[in-house]
């Protein structure tokens, strides 16, 4: 991660905390609890505005995956230049007792994957961007389950 | 809504769905509303309110100019994949307040090779979500079908038979796009777009216009051959809760989605039950959303679609036969006129003038769902 | 349109116009929805039925992410600059209907500077059209009034007057964009756009948002402390012979407007007569439009705006005051919102809680005019 | 006009004849005579379809007119490079029987067009594309009126 330190983060308000212990920041809604991901000015659920940044967790399970097969289309996507395109994984990781947040995986191959897996949340260079990071979620180690 | 069973689609009329070069999507759109008049038997004159959509061609009242400079009001309705479902109400809604007695809607599309390039602005969304590689609805589809066939047991083999059939039934359509048969075993084996989903179990961007003439009370018996009764028609936007396209998170408290409740509205309205339903087009992007919107709609049980499907009684002379003109797969998408295709299909269907692909069986009860981002939802109930 | 008189506006919600640099068009729908919720005294919850639109500002369905997930049926319009008042018609049709009893309209919009880039294939015009340096409004109003002042004897003195009295009465509405008062001398001297119209003449793209809350029958005694009626709204596009914008051609034989044809089906179903106005807006996109527009909404005779305008009575003290807040001169012109903030000024005016511009004489009755490309109008009658 | 020989029309269905006389193409109603310009596959005024070409009249009266003060935005407009943007006249010109003309005017000074005066058809380059050639209307000189 040291080669890290000196890229900027996507998007600020989206990922917080530090290159090495990144933090997604979501909200949580002082009325009802309901937390979202990204910050919300007001709470999807019961609509109230008393909502307040919070920290994500940061490990959690793989609810669902795919694979990216071939490449966005750039705008939105930041194309990755010339080089040749890499299928990556897609999937939502549920946060115990917070919410399932949409990210990219580390890990791209479909056998590798499964529904359930612990997954934990790490930094990615922006494909086209390289000096731009963005959150990932990588498989835990088993070692670490 | 009161007085619906008074209104009726008393002409439909369809511009064949597929590529045409040389021809604009608000042609398409004027050259089917032409069809819908003639089949009602009257002229633009006689049309008193209009409504239409598209939602990359152009705006739907601008065909004034090819139809004639009437006056009439025209809106342009604009919601996604539910524009066709979206016109349909507001069509409904003017003729049962009394401010109209002859409506038309039209819906026609005209996308390029490969088109829909959703921008994270126009959705709400932080432009870091599409420079990330996530802003894409194949994505949402086969994330949300993965976790369904895990929770529910549907396996591959359901999701090509879906694919199969779409493709059967388009060869008899010859409004069709797709018309060429396809096994399960070519479905499977092409090429991996999003796992589970190949890339024929996707539709496509496509082109096409549908228009229908909706008239109520006399004037439904005055200009019908066979009136087919829109019973009523109902539409949501989704609730907090409910998995649906363009989501960076969901919550884990889950909530039924905008379909089952849009759904269920519309059998409620109608007096009639998702097990009178005869024959049924939904929504099917991609063969997971056909499974999937199966049992949302309350046509089957969670899980029941695995022998459902495997059994053949989705087929067009099957129990419940879906999407009998190919759907969206055989039929290509083009968005503001897919919702309203079903409706054309579930009439002629009624009518018994479905020609080469007709249901065996009598048709009496239709029912058509059309689903767009970010999560609406649209359905009808039909009767004769 | 039958049971009109039985919808009322209850609540009225506006986000200042101008230019707020940070904030999105549909944020500010989401802001102008809850103030006008507020003044109803409900919440998101209790809306039945929803419908709004924006011209380039995204999917006005879009805004329940900030609102709330609670399922509502959401329908977005898109007519130009008619947009709210399409809005409002679908709105009013299915209150009406009886397909729901509270609803929302809301229009918003957020225009770069020099914005309106239309393009001719969107209008079903070929390219020439455009790469010949033709496809621009401001020519167009240009010719239409150029043409209406040979005709009827209106002078460059009074289309001044009618931009040195927007920016008077901008000056009193803390919602306005451009809030100094120019004089009819300045206006006259500023930089020539499209002879004969100057500079301050046209209204500028801008940004801005507004929200309404509709109820009908027993719900707006519940809701509204002073409960504005609204007796009709109106909409029709051009007939065949009317002078629109983006014409390649006009035929000779001349037909009545869009907005001549909307605003006597207003009155009509109203049963209100343009004498019984109190207090109108009208479009005023530049000077000459409200000159045309006073004539053909029948607030006044062809030709007789020369005096009316000259003689002050289109002020806020005369006897038929004309764009009280401003109009689109002051306000600009975010396209999704224009026609509903001219309900949202008449509702304030009729409620007397229009402050520092509140019209002195009492007023009863209150008329709207929007019209939109391309030959669109929509008008409502609103009374107390 | 001999330089205008090998230029293209900016479209051949809304520009006829030739270069050295141009027609516009619209069309006429077979059924109630009304005539279109552009050329309309169906009549807006009774929604036949049974409208056919026509090569409308190269002279009428000016209807209404207007000088465009500042430069068109490209795109629709074909932008005319670096050099400075000039003024240019637009108007209606009204072919007798016929159809009102929306049309570039050759004059482009205020006081040297009034309503009512006669124009006649011609064709200019298209401002950004010189290669081609669009139409616009001119003052009849008085000796020909
Ligand atoms: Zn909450
Ligand atoms: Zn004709």
């Amino acid at each position: 991660m040291t080669e890290t330190r000196q890229r900027l983060m996507i998007d600020p308000e989206v990922i917080g905390g530090t290159a090495q212990a990144p933090r997604l920041i979501g909200s949580v809604c002082a009325r009802c609890a309901t937390v979202t991901f990204p910050r919300q000015r007001s709470c999807p659920r019961c609509t109230s505005e008393d909502v307040h940044p919070r920290e994500l967790a940061t490990r959690g399970e793989l609810w669902s995956w795919t694979i990216q097969c071939f490449p966005p289309k750039a705008p939105p996507y930041l194309p990755g230049g010339v080089e040749e395109f890499e299928p990556y994984g897609v999937g939502y990781i549920e946060l115990p007792g917070e919410v399932r947040v949409e990210a990219r995986l580390t890990e791209s191959d479909p056998e590798r994957l499964r529904i359930g897996m612990p997954m934990e949340l790490t930094l990615v260079p922006v494909p086209g961007a390289p000096d731009k990071l963005t959150f990932a979620f990588e498989p835990v180690p088993e070692a670490e389950r | 809504m009161s007085g619906g069973g008074d209104v009726a689609v008393v002409g439909v009329g369809i511009h064949a769905f597929g590529r045409h070069d040389g021809v604009t999507g608000l042609e398409m759109g004027a050259i089917a509303a032409r069809r819908a008049l003639a089949d009602a038997g009257i002229t633009w004159q006689d049309i008193d309110f209009a409504a239409g959509g598209s939602d990359a061609a152009g705006n739907a009242d601008t065909s004034v100019s090819m139809l004639g400079l009437t006056g009439v009001p025209f809106i342009n309705v604009k919601n996604g994949c539910a524009t066709g479902g979206t016109a349909l109400t507001t069509a409904h809604a003017m003729l049962v307040s009394g401010a109209a007695e002859v409506a038309l809607v039209v819906g026609f599309d005209k996308h390029p090779r490969g088109a829909f390039n959703p921008l994270p602005e126009e959705w709400g969304i932080g432009s870091w979500y599409g420079e990330t590689g996530l802003m894409l609805t194949t994505q949402f589809f086969a994330l949300k079908i993965q976790r369904y066939m895990a929770e529910y047991g549907i396996s591959d083999s359901t999701l090509a038979k879906v694919a199969s059939k779409a493709f059967a039934n388009g060869a008899r359509n010859e409004n069709a796009w797709r018309r060429t048969p396809l096994s399960e075993a070519e479905i499977l084996g092409a090429r991996m777009v999003n796992h589970p989903l190949t890339q024929y179990m996707f539709c496509s961007p496509g082109e096409g216009a549908v228009a229908l003439v909706l008239a109520r009370g006399s004037r439904v018996r005055e200009l019908a051959r066979v009136p087919v009764y829109l019973r009523s028609v109902a539409f949501r936007t989704r609730r907090f809760g409910s998995f649906e396209v363009f989501s960076p998170s969901i919550p884990i408290e889950s909530a039924p989605s905008a379909t089952s409740e849009a759904a269920a509205v519309a059998f409620e309205e109608a007096g009639i039950g998702p097990g009178d339903v005869d024959v049924a087009q939904i929504q099917d992007t991609e063969s997971g959303a056909e499974v999937m919107h199966l049992a949302e709609t309350g046509l089957c049980e969670h899980g029941e679609q695995e022998s459902l499907i495997q059994s053949g009684a989705t087929e067009l002379g099957g129990r419940l036969p879906i999407n009998t003109d190919g759907g969206c797969l055989a039929c290509g998408e083009p968005i503001g006129a897919s919702g309203l295709r079903q409706v054309h299909e579930v009439v002629l269907q009624l009518r018994g003038e479905a020609g080469e692909r007709q249901v065996p069986k009598e048709c009496r009860v239709g029912f058509t769902q059309v689903y767009g981002a970010p999560g609406v939802s649209a359905c009808t109930v039909l009767t004769v």
